[in-house]
């Protein structure tokens, strides 16, 4: 959750809208909001442009709907782990290409429809007929779905797919009913605890509990999801009361107001968002393997992260969270020698050249920036900074156009190495077949082969220098000192509400 | 008088006019297909097309400009190319609040303002006048959104009388709303305050020089009573003037106070839109604040008529 | 008229409605007007006369209490029926006086007037503000006769009009209206007339004149126009560098006068061409700016007849119980004066 | 009453001071020196800054002032100072673009429209005034989504947005020098209308010209700061008072004064161009007196 506003209009899965999730929890003692009443305010940074996330793109409607007015069959842990949700178990075929989850039995919709699995099969099987956001590949792996009873589903997959199981827990995961997709942009209708209950656009979200949910029902009776576009505003108005939980710090800078101050609680994890600074293999000096080399020696990650994140965020040297299976900690293959830096510049025949550094214009790109243009500076480089609007001026000249040579933004989809790096044509133009032939070992092979192919992939892609990970924003949220329930790590696309309390 | 009031509308009219074919204009070189925008960069070209005939972009221009006027007179602006919501209640609820924003802060400018700006120019020798008018031009110095961040730090943060920032709709929790309304209005308020007074105290100082005043004073008026009586309702017509010209510089001042008070105005919406390239609402955005400033100046004209006789034709 | 600079001041009489004493206007160092001192008696008419510059619409200013803003009046300014000097009297005691006790006309007209409100009530106001008719309506019906007296045709469509529907000499008849509406003791006019039209200049001054003299009020009245003063006053006081250099009975300065400014002024209108310039060029030299006059005669760089002795200041020479000079060098009593007298000149126009 | 006529009675309303005549007044002497001040600076950094306004030092970050770092450092350890000091030049080139802008063509505009003939130059206002319809930070917005955020874009924007104001108040005093005698004088000798605007009325409302200039420079500074606060000012690393002020306030409670520095250098110069701008007017306004 690192960008101000929602994306409209991204292409692939650039989720560039962080998002995080609050997962598991204890409830607590019924108590009075603040501000909301009989309810709970928390401060987010990207709202929504509408409910339907089937059509457009971004993570603001994710984070808001997801587990928490739609449900999944499946969902993550705190540790990454893929859990029951509304499929209470499943198991997979020895071919590793069907699964077949057992559903179940009392949940319904909040139009009062039961959820069947024809309702799942028909959710699946609408994400390839109806969906047009960029997620929608992710089923296209799926051959066949057949609703064996009410609550016996049966999934067959064109081959064998390990992500395929992972991304059931997001949201094309999501559960639809069958007489409930009329409005989905105004109207969600969904299996979860909560429901939309008033929209202020430009302003909130307030979600209401609703009876007859099959699950725990949830501590707080009404969450309202607040949006500032201005960090600092949202600092302000968690201090004055307006607000309860800041659900991400966007000026770390700023935690000291909260961090010795025993009515607030600071709560310090990771999420999926790799700050990258994004190189373009594709064209101009940056195709030039020596100098992105030259580029990753030059930058000081620790000084950056000091300077620009207030020293919060984890480097990690390669496009993987910690919170994945295969993490491991890249960050020394590139450590920083300015002097080689230097030296490989030299090497490169590409020292003459300006690069054109093209930041989105939010707040942790814009702060790196500075920080990148001016250490590439030091190593020998000449950097031009450019600011883009964020999201449309950026999407066109960098993400659409390719017109950069750097750039840096905050890729904020879990598991997206083969999204930003699989495909030649993304934006990032990086070609390697032996990186793609590793990712599609992962895939299909069984969860051993598939961790060390994904180690493999890292490091050859951290080693090729594709481009350099500045650190992992971190999962920062404050909040009063008696909300309980507060995830550590960010791990799904989703800001999940039920696991709130208060003490 | 009647000629002069169908002279103004006629004006008003035609200004509204070349103004909206000005905004459809500038809007229509705008880089970029609307529905390509609206789709992202991976849609199809058939799903372009498509979105095209769904929002009538394959029209001519001519057909496109008469049919987003038709929906500004009717009321029924159509949908965002984003997010697909009709675009007129939120144009309603987005103005709103920000009549209410720049209302009051026009009324807290006012109420400083008048009597400030007198007061100055009565005493423009004496120590306390020089002093209020050095205040004011200090005053004319500071950015709105500096004063609206000083107001928070001190205010909210600082001594925790008021929320840093939000908005509430009045018919929801009317204390509440007024709360959140003071620091934004009075940011607005004390800055335009400064700009009005100088223009106040030179109008007054102006009307003190006049010879009526002096004939009122002659007549056994006190000076007070005079200026008063006689004075205010001439240097009226200058203040008026400023305070039109001054009320759309307050209008696009709204959109700094509105980020620094997270208040979902028609500013906030303005901003979004352009991040979003939801160009249509741009467009409609700006249009109502065109339309806004020409109207307040017709109106304006009409004010001059009631306070000036001499403009109501009919004498020599 | 007893006029007194520099000598004891004569003791007002009973019939005296103003006496002004040792009048000094000073803004900043400078003296603009200087030990000034003279009495109207109830019912007279007495001209001021003077170039521009010489201080006579300060000497009116201060009397009213309406100098400009930083200069300062001292001395005395006595007003029969008022229990205070006028002179460093508050604001508060001043508007009592003003618009009823004395009145002003002023003398630009076009500015003169409220362009925003109807002169009916701005006829009416004056005599609200000082309660001399109970109620509204009544001031209001009270402004209409006023419009009369002063000759607007159709009063009652004229006090409903606004100042910019009038002509100049119809809108200082409204300011007449005002100024005489509460019958003061002592009517100041500025140069009424001189922004007119020459065709309207007679009619205007010959409404001042009734007017006062209906009310049997005295009038001070202030020109550079010796045919006026001759047309409308009793007597006529010669103001030249802030000081009264000449005063006494208009027929007896204007065919005998004793102070060679006097004489400069009389000699110089003595053509039938009235007219600011030409009248000057035949005093040698122009008025200095204020505060610039020589010591002592005031007049002696500009004078014919100066010696060094006019270094010195001049005594106040009384010929008269109202009349007077304040010169060395004096055009001795015989001297005939000009072969017309303005009076006649004036006579013949109206 | 017309909008330009109105704007003439504000005209005359504001500079109402001028008919006192004040001597070489204060308000000219301190907006004089103030401006002058913002002119040395920005001079002064090119060729010295006591550091690299934009080089990134985490060594010295959020420093406090000291002999060394004069205002303290910011926290990517730039000197606060260098940034101020070359932080004026971008003020400087804001107001210079806007104002540039606005008189370039706000001036021929208005004395085209002194001198047209009365139809014609009222036609050209009622257009002109259309443009007050769109305020300066609307018309700047609009502008960054079209070309994009940056100063000049800004700039542009702003100049446009002055173009009504100066060619009011240039038309009105042309409409002033096209009544006096010399200009009567000259056309009646058969001067064409050319040379009396470039002999008589051009140098006449040069006085206009260069007030209205002081007082667009000001705007336009007030106008770079609230942009850069929203974003579509001028973009890093570029130093701008404007910007120094946005990035400052995360950090308004531990370092108020990287708040302080910047909106102090931006009050002070929008209070020194105002103040010059009123001393100029004191100075410049008599030759058109009687506006009314």
């Amino acid at each position: 959750m690192t960008h101000k506003r929602p994306v409209r209009h991204p292409g692939t899965v650039v989720a560039v809208l962080a998002c995080l999730s609050l997962a598991a929890c204890s409830a607590g003692s019924t108590s009075v909001g603040k501000s909301t009443g009989n309810g709970l305010t928390i401060g987010l940074t990207a709202e929504p442009a509408t409910f339907d996330f089937t059509r457009t793109d971004g993570a603001a409607i994710p984070q808001a709907l997801l587990d928490n007015v739609y449900e999944t069959l499946v969902k993550l842990d705190q540790s990454g782990k893929i859990r029951p949700d509304l499929a209470t178990s499943w198991s997979l075929s020895k071919d590793r290409r069907t699964y077949t989850f057992h559903l179940v039995q009392n949940a319904t919709f909040s139009n009062g429809a039961r959820f069947t699995a024809e309702d799942a099969k028909f959710s699946i099987e609408r994400v390839n007929s109806a969906w047009t956001v960029a997620q929608k590949a992710q089923m296209s792996v799926v051959d066949g779905v057949r609703a064996v009873s009410p609550t016996e589903l049966e999934v067959t997959l064109k081959k064998p797919s390990n992500d395929w199981l992972y991304r059931m827990t997001t949201r094309v995961g999501a559960m639809f009913s069958r007489t409930g997709v009329r409005e989905l942009a105004t109207e969600p209708v969904g299996t979860g605890p909560y429901v939309v209950r008033n929209w202020n656009r430009g302003d909130s979200i307030t979600l209401a509990r609703r009876k007859g949910y099959w699950g725990r029902t949830p501590h707080f009776a009404s969450v309202t999801l607040k949006y500032f576009k201005d960090p600092t505003a949202m600092n302000n108005a968690l201090l004055t009361g307006t607000i309860n939980v800041i659900g991400q710090m966007q000026s770390p800078e700023s935690l000291y107001r909260f961090q010795n101050n025993s009515k607030y609680k600071v709560i310090e994890g990771t999420t999926n968002g790799e700050v990258v600074l994004s190189l373009n293999n594709g064209s101009g000096p940056m195709k030039n393997p020596r100098a992105r080399r030259a580029v990753r020696y030059a930058i000081d990650h620790k000084a950056l992260v000091d300077t620009c994140w207030a020293g919060h965020g984890k480097p990690i040297g390669s496009m993987v969270p910690p919170t994945d299976p295969w993490y491991q900690n890249l960050t020394d293959l590139y450590p920083y020698d300015r002097d080689k830096a230097r030296r490989l510049l030299e090497e490169s025949g590409e020292s003459g050249r300006t690069l054109r550094l093209r930041i989105p214009a939010l707040p942790y790109a814009t702060a790196c920036g500075t920080v990148v243009k001016s250490q590439l500076e030091q190593a020998g480089f000449t950097v031009k900074l450019d600011q883009l609007e964020f999201p449309a001026a950026w999407l066109t000249t960098v993400f659409k156009n390719s017109d950069y040579d750097l750039s840096i933004i905050s890729h904020v989809e879990p598991r997206d190495m083969q999204t930003v790096f699989g495909d030649k044509s993304y934006y990032t133009h990086y070609d390697n077949p032996e990186f793609r032939a590793l990712l599609r070992k992962a895939d299909q092979g069984s969860q051993e082969q598939q961790i060390a192919s994904m180690r493999a992939a890292a490091r050859l892609l951290s080693k090729d220098a594709a481009a350099d990970w500045l650190f992992l924003l971190p999962n920062l949220m404050v909040a009063d000192a008696d909300i309980t329930g507060l995830p550590v790590n960010s791990v799904s696309e989703s800001l999940d509400l039920t696991g709130l309390g208060r003490s | 008088m009647i000629v002069r009031l169908v002279q103004r509308i006629a004006i008003l009219l035609a200004s509204l006019a070349v103004s909206s074919v000005l905004v459809f204009a500038f809007m229509a070189v705008l880089p970029g297909d609307p529905a390509r925008v609206a789709l992202g960069t991976s849609a199809s070209d058939s799903a372009v097309a498509q979105l095209r005939q769904e929002f009538g972009l394959d029209r001519p221009l001519v057909a496109q400009y008469l049919s987003w006027v038709r929906g500004l007179v009717t009321f029924a602006p159509g949908n965002s190319y984003i997010s697909h919501a009709p675009i007129g209640p939120q144009l309603a609820d987005r103005l709103q609040v920000t009549l209410w924003l720049v209302g009051t802060g026009m009324v807290i400018a006012c109420l400083l303002a008048l009597p400030l700006g007198t007061l100055m120019a009565v005493r423009h020798r004496k120590p306390s006048g020089l002093v209020l008018s050095a205040l004011s031009q200090v005053g004319v110095a500071i950015p709105a959104f500096l004063a609206g961040i000083l107001l928070i730090t001190v205010f909210a943060v600082g001594l925790g009388w008021l929320p840093a920032n939000g908005w509430t709709p009045p018919d929801q929790d009317p204390v509440l709303f007024l709360k959140q309304l003071v620091m934004p209005a009075l940011s607005l308020g004390i800055v335009q305050a400064a700009v009005v007074t100088r223009y106040v105290r030179s109008a007054v100082l102006d009307v003190l020089r006049e010879d009526y005043l002096r004939t009122a004073r002659a007549k056994g008026l006190r000076p007070t009573r005079a200026l008063l009586r006689h004075g205010l309702r001439n240097a009226a017509v200058p203040v008026v003037t400023v305070l039109a010209l001054q009320l759309a510089t307050l209008l696009v001042g709204s959109v700094v106070i509105e980020r620094v008070f997270v208040i979902p105005g028609l500013g906030s919406l303005l901003l979004d839109s352009v991040a979003n390239r939801d160009l249509i609402v741009v467009q409609d955005v700006v249009m109502i604040i065109a339309m806004a400033v020409l109207l307040v100046n017709f109106l304006v004209d009409m004010v001059y008529l009631l306070i000036d006789p001499r403009l109501r034709g009919g004498g020599s | 008229m007893t006029p007194a600079p520099g000598t004891a001041p004569a003791a007002a009489t009973q019939d005296d409605v103003l006496a002004v004493r040792n009048l000094d206007v000073t803004v900043g160092g400078r003296t603009l007007v200087e030990d000034v001192g003279f009495t109207i008696r109830a019912g007279e008419r007495v001209g001021l006369i003077g170039e521009s510059g010489s201080g006579k619409s300060l000497t009116a200013l201060s009397v009213m209490g309406l100098l400009p803003e930083g200069l300062r009046a001292s001395g005395s300014v006595r007003l029969a029926g008022v229990d205070h000097d006028l002179v460093g009297a508050d604001e508060a005691r001043m508007s009592r006086v003003r618009g009823k006790e004395i009145a002003m006309v002023f003398q630009e007209p076009m500015t003169a007037l409220n362009p925003t409100m109807r002169v009916g009530r701005q006829i009416a106001e004056v005599l609200l503000i000082h309660r001399t008719r109970p109620d509204r309506a009544s001031a209001r019906a009270a402004a209409v006769e006023l419009l009369a007296q002063v000759g607007l045709p159709d009063p009652g469509a004229a006090a409903q009009a606004y100042p910019h529907q009038f002509s100049g000499g119809q809108r200082q008849r409204v300011v007449l209206a005002i100024a005489l509406a509460n019958d003061p003791a002592l009517l100041v006019c500025d140069e009424p007339t001189t922004a007119l039209d020459v065709t309207v200049q007679a009619r205007v001054l010959d409404l001042i004149v009734r007017g006062v003299q209906d009310r049997r009020s005295a009038m001070l009245f202030i020109t550079h126009d010796l045919a006026v003063v001759a047309t409308a006053c009793e007597r006529v006081m010669v103001m030249y560098g802030g000081r009264l250099v000449e005063s006494g009975p208009v027929r007896e300065v204007f065919t005998r006068p004793r102070h060679r400014y006097t004489q400069g002024l009389i000699g110089a209108s003595d053509l039938t061409v009235v007219d600011d310039r030409g009248r000057l060029a035949t005093i040698r030299g122009s008025v200095p700016p204020a505060g610039r006059f020589p010591a002592g005669c005031v007049f002696r760089n500009r004078c014919d007849h100066a010696t060094e002795v006019c270094a010195t200041r001049p005594e106040w020479i009384p010929t008269g119980p109202d009349s007077g000079y304040a010169c060395f060098h004096p055009v001795p009593g015989s001297a005939a004066p000009g072969a017309t007298t303005p009076t006649n000149q004036e006579a013949g126009r109206g | 009453m017309s909008v330009q006529e109105r704007e003439a009675t504000v005209a005359s309303a504001v500079s109402a001071d001028r008919k006192r005549r004040r001597p070489v007044t204060g308000s000219l002497l301190v907006g004089g020196l103030i401006v002058a001040a913002v002119i040395g600076m920005a001079l002064l950094s090119f060729v010295w800054t006591p550091h690299d306004p934009t080089l990134v030092d985490p060594s010295v970050r959020l420093q406090e002032p000291s002999s060394d770092y004069w205002f303290g450092t910011d926290k990517f350890g730039r000197d606060v100072f260098s940034q101020i000091l070359v932080g004026s030049r971008t003020t400087l080139f804001v107001g210079f673009v806007a104002v540039g802008v606005a008189a370039l063509i706000g001036v021929p505009l208005g004395i085209v429209a002194g001198m047209a003939p009365r139809w014609c130059g009222e036609l050209l206002m009622r257009g002109n005034d259309l443009l007050l319809a769109f305020p300066a930070l609307l018309l700047a917005i609009m502008f960054a989504a079209v070309y994009g955020a940056g100063t000049l874009v800004a700039m542009v924007a702003i100049g446009i947005a002055s173009i009504p104001h100066f060619a009011r108040l240039i038309r009105g005093g042309t409409l002033q020098i096209m009544r006096t005698e010399y200009v009567i004088a000259a056309r009646a000798a058969g001067r064409g209308p050319f040379a009396i605007a470039v002999r008589h009325v051009l140098p006449n409302v040069s006085g206009l010209v260069i007030v209205q200039a002081s007082v667009g420079f000001a705007i336009a500074v007030l106008a770079e700061a609230a942009l850069s606060f929203l974003g579509f000012g001028t973009p890093p690393p570029t130093p701008s008072w404007g910007r120094m002020l946005q990035e400052s306030q995360e950090l308004l409670s531990i370092a108020p004064r990287l708040a302080v520095f910047p909106g102090v250098a931006i009050a002070v110069a929008v209070l020194g161009f105002n103040l010059l701008g009123d001393g100029l007017r004191d100075r410049f306004d008599p030759k058109l007196e009687d506006r009314r």
